[in-house]
């Protein structure tokens, strides 16, 4: 591994005890993350998206249990870690934007005092430095007037201006990683798109490795450098942006691209391609491809077994019997018949 | 009409991957089939009601029965005068106590019962009123319930009986003026919930009703609430009814209230504790039954992903 | 903030309005006021002279207006049994009732609160059992049964403690404990279900994903939350124990409101009676008014809303 | 107005228009405490659009824009405080609800919050001909099972509750619910906003094989300009309660006009990995609409705003293939 990378996850899984048995809510992950990198987790509601960043970040639920292999930040094991020694790098290495700015806030608190005791918290300086840090990232953010936002109550703010906070909080003890879930999903189009850049643009700045998980095909497209489509708890392709974009292998990764109308591209009025089927329920023992019952491609091997991960190139795989060149003919031969 | 348009995927066939989910009533059965509490507490309530509708059958004596020669027997485990006669000893009067304990459960459990209910039903379709209006008729509805919550309910209920008398029809209705507000107050919380329902657009896009919307609509969904809160203020009318007995304010002797028990018997409590014990035990158990069964219908009947 | 203040303010004295209204009807629903004054032997002619002696021939809400505004200047009426000012009863029992109900809310805050964060924090383990099988059993234990038995226990067989009087501090630990009990159930429910409803929001979440110590979310970030719920609960329930005295103090021979209006009650004094449960409505009036003043000190949300 | 609407952009309007808004507006008093002033929000000003029998409007703008106010007003659930709205010429509010409800009805966003929890399937969709009182219990049940199958549902569900139907299998329910009385129009507010993107197809499908088959009219309100490009023949642009710019998706799309337009189409993130981010220079958020701007509501955020834009409120102008209401254009 090189030195640049911040975080290596090596066959993350995650159990949750649930009424019916044991959900397995992700299964034998790994990906890492590089220095000023961004990395896109896409995938539909219940992929485990959401769960590998609570995973990342210790911050589970108390019934879900947590196994890999190997789980590092910074070259730091973080399997090894007490609670306590973990909370230190939480906030401090390691920060997280959530989706719903206007709950993720304490709101009887000061901004100012919500950004600052992250800082004084991880032992960085006393109240004075963690002001000037405040009204510096504030300004950062793009926030005009810092002083008096800061001794402002969350109700006082927009949903949009609450992120920026939340983006400023996170940046207080300057993180090697930050973990964004979905954060934009609750703003307004205008303000997505602003919200986006400055993230992008300040992670670059900072130098700090990004996980963006997100639901939106087009936010991935323009904000990841690398993507990661999740599938029931799996990665099923992996890749860089234009490669999955491009040419993606697995064949839910092209039903995605086929589901969502591009204007310019889709023929307006015409139909959109779809993924039939339902999304299995992770409950239980799980053998075989998860996307079998959804997929056109299925032969005898799809129906048993472990499907592991094919190694197209470096940085480049999916999780599909389909070699590399059927998976080229028979997905883009079905991509042309839906223009 | 015209052809079934083919929808992209959607067979009738199920799913290899579908799993059965199962729907709320079935979901409740079997909670309720796994909850202990529930189990336990319905049982004890269901003991104590069979012994009030049998009384008149299971009792070894009459409830008004005296024998004076036979006083303060004590119960049958004092090896010294206790007696198979009168399993639970006697009174002062010389009356059997385990019958007279019986039918105190008949009074208990009635007065309890009606007062919920009849609270039930007032506090209930004020808070919806409330709750789906909004506005000034939710105004007017808050003004009520703070009236309510401001006056002394067990001071102002003692007067009421003082003045009405203690018949078992005005401890109903006396009681079910002290706890129709718990109601009201859920309902009407719950109601705003509900009200912003897109179900509840859809309806009213139909031109149903307003009295449709709410009995229709409204109350299947604040049910749940209604019962879990009616099997707690049930417990509260029994301890409030036997209170007013106790202060010699509520059922008048002879009735055999258990809180007139507990009255009669403290005179003696220094040297035949169990006078008091039985009663006090009797509403203790019977009491404690009905908010484990209440609890247990919060559990069974609280929406998914609650534990 | 002065806005809802101002708000809360009129809807408290629009209430005050309608409980006085209620209070003053009380004495009359207690039946025929001029025959009970003018004695038991009166003729119908001496009944008639006392009406018109006390204006109770007068139109009904002639005598409300007379009797609130006599209210207001704090003359309300005089006892039908001892024939002492209302005003002056009530105040020399007042202190007694007062002490009882801080010294019960006290005891049941100490126990709810410590437990009802534990059970939150441990959901489902021992402890949470434990909290709510006290929870349970204070619920359904009448209080007047278990005040006996305290008597019982303490006073008759240990006698540690008076079983009556109020003259001094071990007269009201038993009491206390009693009332305290009944009391604690809900200060323990609401404790343990508002924390665990404020440690499942996203606030906390993000409070943990900063790193915050353990000990700082819970008591800063989630505590601060849950505690606002709490402070309404203890205006009503403070209201509630002064009205609810009657029952124990009448058992401990406490000589509080409680007991004077138990021993009013039973001897048809209604201008005493009448007079407590206004009172009484006021109080909880005032309290419920500054529990929402505390609240809005403790949310900026409605300070600055 | 109703002269330009009249004269604007309909060469075939010999035909009556199913759906017409002329000058509606919705003005809600808005009291912030006992004692406070009551203070006007105007939610809706001054809205004047058309939509014939067949075609889809697509109503767009962020939250806040009037979007869902105007829908309501649509399903006479709100009266306008001024304008009228027309359904096949006939004013809205001659007509009792029940009335309108057989002309026009809801999908919704939330495809949870949209079904009572505790109603069966067949409870659901068969409550507008029980509320309407159509048919008998036995061909309700008939016609229930027709519309299962019309939007795809399998009979087997009938009755099921909806926890136990997935979020697109919950759509459908609410669509057959709203067909179910044969309306001409159907008002979608963001009917797939809520859903994963696989079930968005489906749904979006469906919605388009529907109009085709039955001949509907959407009106179809949402913030995905991808997928009102995707299905809308008109759209309605709104900004702050004001239509800013109404015209054919096909000429909105290919040369959005107003400022406030083209930023929302800049903002559509497209799945090309070829393309950064976009610049939005909106600047800050939307304006408090208590206290709108002065002069045309968009200049606070206005890229090419002049002096004139901060003065003077610009009015709705005919410009080319569309409405526009901006100083920019004359």
């Amino acid at each position: 591994m090189s030195s640049d990378t911040v975080l290596e996850v090596e066959n993350l899984s995650v159990d949750i005890a649930v009424p019916a048995g044991t959900l397995h809510a992700v299964s034998n992950l790994s990906l890492q993350v590089e220095q000023g990198e961004t990395l896109c987790i896409v995938g539909e509601s219940g992929c485990g998206k959401s769960i590998t960043s609570l995973a990342i970040m210790n911050l589970l639920p108390r019934k879900a249990k947590l196994t890999a292999d190997k789980l590092a930040l910074e070259d730091r094991d973080l399997l090894s870690m007490s609670e306590s020694e973990f909370a230190k790098l939480r906030g401090d290495r390691i920060g997280m934007i959530f989706q719903d700015p206007m709950t993720s806030l304490n709101p009887v608190f000061r901004i100012g005092d919500q950004l600052e005791e992250v800082y004084i918290q991880h032992g960085k300086g006393g109240r004075k430095e963690a002001r000037e840090r405040a009204e510096f990232l504030l300004e950062k953010v793009g926030i005009v007037a810092p002083t008096e936002r800061l001794s402002q109550y969350p109700h006082q703010l927009s949903g949009g201006l609450r992120q920026r906070m939340m983006i400023a909080m996170t940046l207080m003890c300057d993180p090697a990683l930050i973990i964004a879930d979905e954060p934009t999903t609750a703003l307004d189009v205008t303000m997505q798109a602003q919200t986006l850049n400055l993230l992008r643009s300040l992670q670059k700045e900072f130098n700090a490795g990004l996980i963006l998980i997100t639901h939106d095909l087009g936010v991935v497209a323009r904000m990841a450098d690398r993507v990661m489509v999740m599938y029931a708890g799996r990665a099923v392709e992996i890749g860089s942006a234009e490669e999955v974009f491009d040419m993606p292998t697995h064949p839910y990764t092209q039903g995605l691209i086929d589901c969502i109308p591009v204007p310019g591209r889709t023929e307006p009025g015409s139909k959109l391609g779809s993924i039939r089927g339902i999304v299995p329920a992770l409950v239980g023992d799980l053998d075989g491809c998860m996307f079998r019952n959804r997929c056109d491609h299925v032969s005898d091997p799809c129906l048993s077994g472990d499907i592991g991960l094919t190694e197209i190139s470096a940085g480049r795989a999916y999780r599909c019997h389909l070699s590399p060149e059927e998976s080229k003919n028979k997905l883009s031969v079905e991509g042309a018949a839906c223009p | 009409m015209p052809d079934t348009i083919h929808p992209n995927g959607l067979e009738d066939q199920v799913d290899e991957f579908e799993i059965a989910v199962p729907s709320p009533p079935e979901l409740m059965r079997r909670r309720a089939k796994s909850h202990r509490g529930f189990i336990i507490g319905g049982s004890v309530v269901l003991f104590f009601l069979a012994v009030a509708v049998f009384a008149p059958v299971l009792a070894p004596y009459g409830p008004y029965d005296q024998e004076l020669t036979k006083r303060l027997i004590p119960p049958v485990w004092d090896a010294a005068k206790g007696t198979w006669d009168h399993p639970f000893g006697t009174d002062a009067l010389g009356r059997d106590y385990l019958t007279r304990l019986m039918y105190g459960a008949q009074i208990s459990l009635m007065i309890g019962f009606f007062a919920a209910a009849v609270s039930a039903i007032v506090g209930s379709t004020i808070g919806m009123i409330g709750g789906y209006f909004g506005g000034r008729v939710d105004n007017f509805i808050m003004y009520l319930i703070n009236v309510k919550l401001a006056l002394p309910g067990l001071l102002v209920a003692l007067s009421l009986v003082s003045v009405f008398g203690g018949s078992i029809l005005a401890l109903i209705l006396i009681l079910s003026f002290l706890f129709w507000d718990r109601y009201a107050v859920v309902t009407r919380s719950v109601t705003q919930q509900i009200r912003v329902n897109d179900y509840i657009t859809a309806a009213q896009a139909l031109g149903t009703s307003r009295t449709r919307i709410i009995i229709g609509e409204v109350l299947p969904n604040v049910m749940n609430q209604i019962i879990v809160i009616a099997s707690l203020e049930m417990a509260v009318a029994i301890i409030v009814e036997a209170a007013l007995s106790f202060l010699g304010l509520g059922v008048q002797p002879p009735t055999p209230s258990w809180g007139l028990l507990l009255s009669e018997g403290r005179s003696y409590m220094f040297f035949m504790p169990y006078l008091i014990n039985f009663p006090g035990l009797a509403i203790f158990f019977l009491v404690i039954s009905i908010n484990m069964m209440g609890d247990g219908i919060r559990d069974i009947t609280a929406p998914e992903g609650r534990n | 903030m002065a806005k809802f203040l101002l708000h809360r303010l009129y809807i408290a004295i629009l209430v005050a309005i309608t409980v006085s209204v209620i209070a003053f009807s009380l004495l009359r629903l207690s039946g025929d006021l001029a025959a009970e004054l003018a004695g038991e032997d009166a003729s119908e002619e001496e009944i008639a002279q006392t009406a018109k002696q006390y204006g109770l021939d007068r139109p009904l809400y002639v005598q409300y207006f007379d009797w609130a505004g006599d209210a207001l200047t704090g003359d309300l009426g005089r006892s039908l049994f001892t024939n002492e000012p209302v005003v002056e009863m009530i105040f020399e029992r007042i202190g007694v009732t007062i002490k009882l109900a801080l010294y019960a809310i006290f005891v049941s805050l100490i126990v709810a609160i410590p437990l009802g964060v534990l059970a939150s924090v441990r959901p489902n383990t021992l402890i949470d059992r434990m909290a709510l099988g006290i929870a349970v059993f204070g619920q359904a234990i009448p209080n007047f049964y278990f005040a006996l038995l305290l008597i019982l226990l303490f006073a008759v067989n240990l006698r540690w403690l008076p079983i009556s009087g109020n003259d001094s501090f071990a007269n009201f630990i038993l009491p206390a404990f009693t009332l305290g009990l009944g009391a604690m159930p809900q200060f323990m429910r609401l404790t343990r279900s508002g924390m665990l409803d404020v440690l499942d929001s996203d606030f906390i979440r993000t409070a943990r994903a900063k790193g915050l110590n353990p000990r700082r979310v819970l008591f800063k970030h989630a505590l601060r939350n849950a505690i606002l719920p709490i402070v309404s609960l203890m205006a009503v329930v403070l209201g509630f124990l002064l009205g609810g005295t009657v029952i124990i103090e009448s058992i401990f021979a406490l000589n509080g409101v409680g007991f004077l209006a138990f021993e009013s009650i039973m001897r048809q004094d209604f201008p005493v009676v009448q007079s407590i449960v206004f009172i009484l409505s006021l109080s909880y009036i005032v309290l419920t008014l500054l529990s929402d003043l505390i609240n809005a000190q403790l949310d900026p949300r409605i300070r600055l809303g | 107005m109703n002269q330009l609407m009249g004269q604007f952009g309909h060469p075939d309007s010999d035909a009556v228009p199913a759906l017409e808004c002329r000058n509606v507006g919705r003005t809600f008093m808005i009291k912030k405490g006992m004692f406070a002033e009551k203070q006007p929000l105007k939610a809706v000003q001054e809205v004047s659009l058309q939509v014939n029998r067949g075609e889809v409007l697509a109503i767009v703008g962020e939250s806040g824009c009037g979007k869902t106010t105007l829908a309501k007003m649509l399903l006479g659930l709100l009266e306008p405080t001024t304008g009228e709205i027309l359904l096949d010429g006939v004013p809205i509010n001659s007509v009792s609800i029940k009335d309108i409800a057989r002309k026009v009805q809801p999908v919704f966003q939330d495809p949870y919050s949209s079904l009572n929890p505790r109603k069966t399937i067949e409870q659901i969709i068969s409550l507008p001909l029980k509320v309407h009182e159509i048919g008998s219990k036995e061909s309700r049940r008939a016609r229930v099972e027709e519309y299962m199958r019309l939007v795809g549902l399998p009979k087997r569900l009938v009755h099921s509750y909806p926890n136990q139907l997935s979020g697109g299998q919950r759509q459908r329910v609410a669509i057959a619910r709203a067909l179910i009385m044969e309306p001409k129009i159907v008002v979608c507010d963001e009917p797939t906003s809520a859903l994963d993107v696989s079930v968005q197809a489906h749904i979006l499908n469906l919605l388009q094989d529907l109009r085709k088959e039955l001949n509907l009219t959407y009106a179809f309100i949402s913030h995905d300009l991808a997928v009102v490009e995707h299905l809308a023949d008109w759209v309605a642009v709104m900004y702050l309660g004001r239509l800013i710019e109404f015209g054919k998706a096909i000429d909105i799309f290919n040369n959005p006009k107003h400022p406030y337009t083209r930023a929302l189409l800049d903002s559509v993130l497209t799945p090309d990995a070829s393309l950064g981010l976009p610049e939005i220079t909106l600047g800050r958020g939307l304006p408090n609409p208590l206290s709108p701007p002065s002069g045309c509501y968009f200049h606070p955020r206005c890229p090419d705003a002049k002096e004139q834009c901060s003065a003077e409120q610009p009015a709705l102008i005919e410009n080319e293939d569309r409405l526009i209401e901006c100083h920019l254009y004359k």
